[in-house]
């Protein structure tokens, strides 16, 4: 089915807000030069019309409620909605950033005592809960690197090397940092090639960036070798958190050898991905890179138990976000946390595992299905539909867009990009048993129609709200905007 | 605890043995010995242990609804209308994730889609991603991008600029080496126009807002930007959009790019966050492919229909990698779609009602307080009003706040050539009572 | 699409909740012979399974977010969200209600204020906010007016007299509080028969229970004549408070001359339905009758600014449900009545009025549907599909379940009873002129396919998520709990 | 103001006009002179100002997440797990009416099929409505029930009863002229059986309740039982369903028809309203056709696959009128279905770990009540706790309200007989500090 545009719903005349008096109805005259003249073209319509709107467009979107949404590197675990009550809580919401510390302890010590939990879990020292997002914490954790090599009068270290398996987020963060990307090749086992490593490491290797387990969802068993090669050449060891779901509660990244780390609250700590945005990525180091964190940190004065913000960091790189970072991501995280405790989190990603590796078992062995590198797999495991692509035609993106019309969500695909035709699945820990089966059902369905019926597969989707969507076109002729799309509409340009 | 959150935990045994695995050891075996630890935590807990405990912690907070408030300076209480936070509590919109697959997330789409439509009309510009992390992160990035379409490495900022954002924009040109500096401010408080003219000379992009730091109005934005495009740097604009209804689109008046803060549209004050970066940018080919951030494009399915999909994405992380226009992959898109909900409830009247509200009730702010202290510059004020006290605002402000107030920001330690300066701040949401009674305060105490 | 039932999704082992630990953990012993043997057959499933379930039947269910509802007599208009913010106040849910009086300032005075409201738009001296819902309102009344009558030495008025058109609570409620039933006849013009009414009233007249505008829609034009008869009599006169909607604002119950009303805040003033309730249904009476309503009664002390619950009603008739009623219910009305106000309120009415009868004009002549009596309606319009029914064999059922293939909710169809094959339409003043325009667009299609293909219309609906439901079979046949279901499905007597 | 919910307010002219009227008041041309009015009502507010307005009335309450209290007496505090707030706010469930389309109202009409289903393994009656406005109600309506089955007019109930509920009774029995017998307690506070067994001659219905008004688990519901079964008189009995996990279904005693209170799960207190009254009855065909309120039942769609529906509706009042078996129309379906969702949650581990928790808590407010007062009855309770004081419980009260404590509820005006006696209750949500704390209060004070 098919919504219009919110513009196409427009009717003159119509409001769809109430608006406080003024205090004093005095005319403000705002200088002629700068007062706007443009017509202000935004849609007109009613509170029930607004409503109708977006509520038939949220039932045009899968998300975590609507079914199994095991996109790989994601972590779409379901989304506890007592995160949601505490967020609701007026102390979250009209609490100002500026305000007196001694009018906002509640909210210093959610963040106070959220970083205590994270350090905890991953074995550092100090967190900035500033980064937005998880790409964003990379850039603040190879920043604090790049300062810690300045300080440190090695301005030569200007290399980050990252494997070839790398989330994209990574080689993009090194680089905006001023980094020059190293890609460091896989094995066949799908791990880090050390022999390729130590012909990386030199004198201007600032640092290595890492996932563990790597996104082939694959443990580094010898992580700790490669810890000991980057920081006997000098560079330091960071931690892209991505994957901390497959090692909750029982692996600390700082216990391996990291030195930096960043964290997905969004994806790790249950906080709701909210169709791309708001996350938040925390970062953690070892106490010597402390100093180098953006300011302000939370501290806390025991004595008069008193919780602060401290913008005493001696060599802070600055900030990387305006103020403190997305609080109301971080209550919804602490909520999770104090939940599950010590306990709860082991279980998460033992079951995590268990589900991954349950689902590897029972899918592998189907026809086009091929199982590259190791079979032992920790919270994903990569499959590749090369060999169906090759005897049917049937490329990986058919089979996502097939699992749509089962109800179900896709997996990743193309992704890692030493996977050809990839298909990067990560169930979570909170989908059942009978998902999981439903899953490999759908798949070796697929496999089934792809040998048998090819064309159903490559046209698919077919019961979804559009069938499958033109990119190219998207691309080649953008419509990014209604002002634009009205343009070439007048143009005859388009006809959509 | 957490049990149930874990259906599969009750199985655990018969799944490994299904799988051919004795035990969850198993699993781990490629984890070198040693390393699996037991952690230091507490014990999980019940939900009503959790929800009680949490309460007290955030019932500590003096909220805005508890204690009259004229904070501003870059946070602004706005009042959202419940309709929107119930819309975007939806599961389907709250718990998806980037719409990968287009087929099954048409709604989210096309709520950005909607977003950057709505945007676009407000700035004058047809070209706005889904988000950015907030306005000081657009604006670094938008100073990057400036520095790699003009292959230059200077950056022209007003004085009069939020620390928190010059801060972001040090932290992010720093990699680059990008050259910042600063155009002071002239008696009337707008950006002083001679030294701008010297400081754009081989500039890649010159900055000024609208409303500035000081909450003036600027009034020389076209012709700053004829002085950017002079000197061959591109001009950006930061803008309130809450202005936006009475002030002339930054694109009408010859911006290239636009940045501002989305999130003061249908989301609350969140202690400061989350946000929405708006990032939007003149139709141009150039500028478009050295476009940070997600954005959403409207085309065809395979049956001719409208659809709706992710677009121009070969500039994004996960394809270009360290060649991207930016690193950034999760922006802030449901703070965004709360943004396109509160805006299509306010329509055209209502956005030109809000920023008249804003403006007298900024105006009636300030002149009270000029009653009981300086207020340095006319001109017209939106939302923030300088003023500077004779003695130190720390006292002002405790004696304020003992009287159940919380006054302005002080910003004396960023700009200490204005004495004891803050910032105090009214919206829409502000009453007559809190200003009658903090002039009253003052009275007393400044 | 279809959902398992929640049983069918249970698992042994699995559990969804979370408890707290006793305070003491010493065993209590239940006496053997009380101590539960039996097997407790609940479903168990972890909390996303729950979710997951119940968003999914959220999902296939119509409500008024989902598009135009013109339920007659339902006034389905839009439940605006900030009166579910205000309900969600902890100072709505958290307080119980033998709380010291003190402790409960803030709801004793929004019950209080929600009364002066009502007060004025009835033209009523006194309220009790008790009734649970409309039907519960109703019974208190004619109680109210039951106890009036002994209290005044005329045991011997038994007799109610409600309108043929009433709805069937009129009756229902009237024989629950011991009344016979006397029926009084529409005339042709779709209002009540003065002759009828005349002829019907006497010494056992109790009263009489009206809808003014009527279930028709109609506005009973001598009302007047019809109190002074009722009143002359020695009846009282009793307002259904169901169709308030079409003169809120406008014209007072109070001044047509009725003596008691109930309110329905579920429909009037817009609180959601949620599926068939809560609702809420006070009751208004004049002076005269204020000593027989139930308690307590909500007061106001002016001089000390306190408000208090008053059990000092002398001759009341008790209590008709526990405690003060539907609390969280009047919350959502009062935040209703304060942002519309007084000219918010009249325009409602004038909008729902105006709606109805724009549909009205643009529907009537379409063949097939008939437009019996007056054509000036209020809020509500009563169609026939008579004469569809007569050339096609289409039924009222039939043009309902085929506006379902539309995406749009049926009116209320064969009610009143006194039209056949009616189709009961009642806009609202919340729907849009478009949406009224693609309704009466819907019924012309229908009556275009009931004469070129009736069967399509007798088969519908067709792309709902079931198929029309065989409520015959439900009835002779019944299946009423998953324990029925399962004995039944053992012995091979159903297979679905 | 309200106009933002009034999309054809700007259309009205138009309108009016495009269906030949001139103007509104043509439309309300049937109406007498002189009858529309002008109202003497406030002014509409923005939304804003309304949510401030009632945040600060609603603020003046003092909740139980403020204040330790120990009220129960038919209301309790349990804790309503977040998920189950959130899913009955969705507007499918939230703004749907009575599901007269069933093939669009599937989700509710299973909703309530499974909470029926639900409901009967917890009381061991195959046969649940889905739902009455109360417990009270659903007693009332089981009185008249029993009355139209047996033909006869005597209600049989206990005096330890609560005096909600015998109000509503006393209403409800009014018009059919019922006659209502109470039987006392006897020295253990458990109904005096010998005492019951004459009441029960000529009874309609005989009803008792488990815990009783006292707290008390009642131990002879199966003889009670008999006793009603020997006189011909139907056995009514009002279960607590948060005990069932512990106490057998009242259907496996005898019961033939059995009520409760449905808000105790997935409901929060709301100051006492909405609730929702638990009805269920044996698999009888006399009983069934008596039996009041709407049901839901399975049946087929015309595809032959599974599909609800309202079922057996010629009792009711819309077809039936004035003969139907009660007047209930709007019944309390969104308060069942968070009922239902909260059971699904809770499972038969989660209902016996619930009861199990209250017995004890239970049993640790009464071991300590009974250290500073006289606890009165032996036996296990649930929840409530009878206690007795030597001075007037008002002056015990207010020392305690003094202490920031909300103490028991006092119900000496209806039971004289007691003195001073007070309910003091305990849930899972119950803490012990506030128990610890309350008896060092009644130290002091009592």
């Amino acid at each position: 089915w098919s919504e219009p545009l919110i513009f196409e719903l427009s009717r003159p005349g119509r409001v769809g807000y109430t608006m406080p008096a003024p205090m004093e109805d005095v005319a403000i005259e705002i200088p002629d030069k700068i007062k706007r003249k443009s017509p202000l073209n935004l849609p007109e319509l009613s509170e029930p019309e607004v409503v109708k709107h977006y509520t038939r467009l949220s039932e045009m979107n899968y998300g975590v409620d609507s079914g199994i949404y095991p996109l790989g590197s994601c972590t779409m675990k379901y989304n506890p909605k007592i995160n949601e009550e505490i967020a609701g809580h007026p102390g979250v919401a009209y609490i100002h950033p500026y305000q007196d510390e001694r009018t906002v302890q509640g909210a210093l010590r959610v963040m106070w005592e959220l970083e205590q939990w994270l350090k905890e879990i991953t074995g550092m020292d100090r967190f900035t809960l500033q980064p937005a997002a998880g790409a964003n914490g990379e850039f603040t954790g190879v920043s604090i690197i790049r300062a810690y090599h300045l300080d440190n009068g090695e301005p030569q270290r200007d290399e980050m090397l990252v494997a070839d398996s790398a989330h994209g987020t990574n080689p993009a963060s090194a680089a905006m940092a001023g980094f020059k990307v190293i890609e460091i090749p896989s094995t066949e086992e799908g791990t880090m090639d050390l022999e390729a490593l130590e012909n990386a490491v030199g004198e201007r290797t600032a640092g290595l960036m890492l996932t563990n387990p790597n996104t082939l969802g694959i443990f580094e068993d010898e992580i700790l070798e490669i810890a000991k090669i980057v920081h006997k050449a000098g560079g330091l060891l960071y931690y892209d958190g991505a994957n901390l779901n497959a090692v909750l509660g029982k692996i600390r990244p700082g216990d391996m050898g990291f030195d930096v780390v960043h964290l997905n609250l969004h994806k790790t700590f249950s906080t709701p991905h909210g169709g791309g945005g708001p996350g938040s990525g925390p970062v953690g180091v070892k106490d010597f890179l402390k100093d180098y964190l953006p300011v302000p940190l939370v501290g806390y004065d025991g004595e008069n138990d008193r919780y602060y913000l401290d913008y005493d960091v001696p060599k802070s790189i600055g900030k990387v976000k305006e103020l403190y970072g997305n609080f109301a991501v971080m209550v919804r995280a602490l909520t999770y946390l104090k939940i599950m405790g010590r306990e709860g989190l082991r279980e998460v990603s033992e079951i995590a595992v268990l589900n991954a590796n349950y689902l590897t078992q029972k899918l592998k062995g189907t026809r086009g299905y091929e199982l590259p590198h190791k079979e032992l797999r920790k919270h994903e495991v990569v499959f590749s539909t090369e060999p169906m692509k090759k005897e049917t035609g049937v490329k990986a993106l058919d089979v996502a867009k097939r699992l749509l019309d089962f109800g179900m969500h896709a997996p990743t695909i193309y992704f890692p990009l030493i996977v050809h035709e990839a298909l990067m699945i990560e169930p979570t820990e909170t989908v059942s048993r009978e998902e999981l089966d439903a899953y490999v059902e759908a798949l070796k369905r697929i496999s089934e129609e792809a040998y048998s019926n090819p064309e159903l597969v490559k046209g698919a989707p077919h019961s979804t709200a559009v069938r499958r969507v033109d990119d190219v076109l998207a691309a080649k002729k953008p419509v990014l905007s209604w002002r634009m799309y009205l343009g070439l509409r007048e143009k005859g340009e388009i006809d959509y | 605890m957490g049990r149930h959150y874990l259906p599969n935990l009750a199985h655990r045994d018969e799944m490994l043995k299904e799988i051919g695995f004795t035990s969850l050891e198993d699993l781990f075996s490629d984890v070198p010995k040693g390393m699996v630890q037991k952690f230091n935590l507490p014990k999980g807990k019940s939900e009503y242990e959790v929800f009680r405990e949490l309460n007290e912690v955030l019932g500590q907070n003096r909220t805005a609804l508890e204690m009259p408030s004229f904070l501003g300076a870059g946070t602004y209480f706005h009042y959202v209308p419940a309709h929107v936070k119930y819309l975007i509590e939806r599961s389907e919109f709250l718990t998806a994730y980037t719409p990968y697959q287009p087929e099954v997330s048409q709604g989210m789409l096309q709520a950005l889609f909607e977003y950057q439509s709505m945007i676009a009309e407000l700035v004058g510009l047809p070209i706005v991603n889904s988000s950015m992390y907030d306005w000081g992160t657009a604006m670094a990035e938008a100073a990057l991008m400036s520095a790699r379409v003009t292959r230059r490495k200077k950056f022209v900022i007003p004085k009069a600029l939020s620390p928190e954002k010059k801060a972001v924009l040090r932290t992010y040109t720093a990699g680059p080496g990008m050259e910042i500096t600063e155009v002071p401010w002239d008696e009337r408080g707008q950006v002083d126009m001679e030294k701008l003219k010297e400081a754009a000379d081989g500039a890649a992009g010159v900055y000024v807002e609208v409303p500035n730091f000081f909450g003036l109005i600027e009034e020389n934005l076209r012709e700053i930007g004829e002085i950017a495009h002079e000197a061959g740097a591109l001009f950006v604009v930061g803008a309130d959009p809450t202005i936006l209804g009475v002030v002339e689109a930054p694109g009408e008046l010859g911006a290239d790019i636009v940045v501002g803060e989305a999130a003061y549209f249908g989301n609350p004050m969140n202690f400061g966050g989350p946000r929405a970066g708006i990032f939007a940018v003149r139709n141009d080919k150039k500028l478009i492919r050295q476009m940070p951030g997600r954005i959403i494009g409207m085309s065809r399915d395979a049956d001719g229909r409208r659809a709706f999909v992710m677009t121009l994405q070969t500039r994004e992380q996960h394809i270009r990698r360290a060649k991207a226009t930016s690193n950034i992959c999760s922006n802030e898109a449901l703070v965004a779609v709360a943004a396109a909900i509160h805006l299509a409830t306010l329509g055209p009247r209502g956005l030109s009602e809000l920023g008249e509200v804003i403006l007298k009730n900024t105006a009636y702010l300030k002149k009270r307080l000029s009653e009981v202290a300086e207020v340095p510059f006319d001109g017209v004020n939106f939302k923030d009003v300088l003023v500077r006290f004779e003695r130190p605002y720390s006292e002002v402000h405790e004696m304020l706040l003992a009287r159940n107030i919380h006054g302005g920001h002080y910003i004396g330690e960023h700009f200490p050539e204005l004495g004891e300066g803050a910032l105090f701040a009214a919206t829409e949401t502000t009453r007559k009572e809190w200003v009658d009674a903090l002039i009253e305060a003052l009275k007393e105490v400044a």
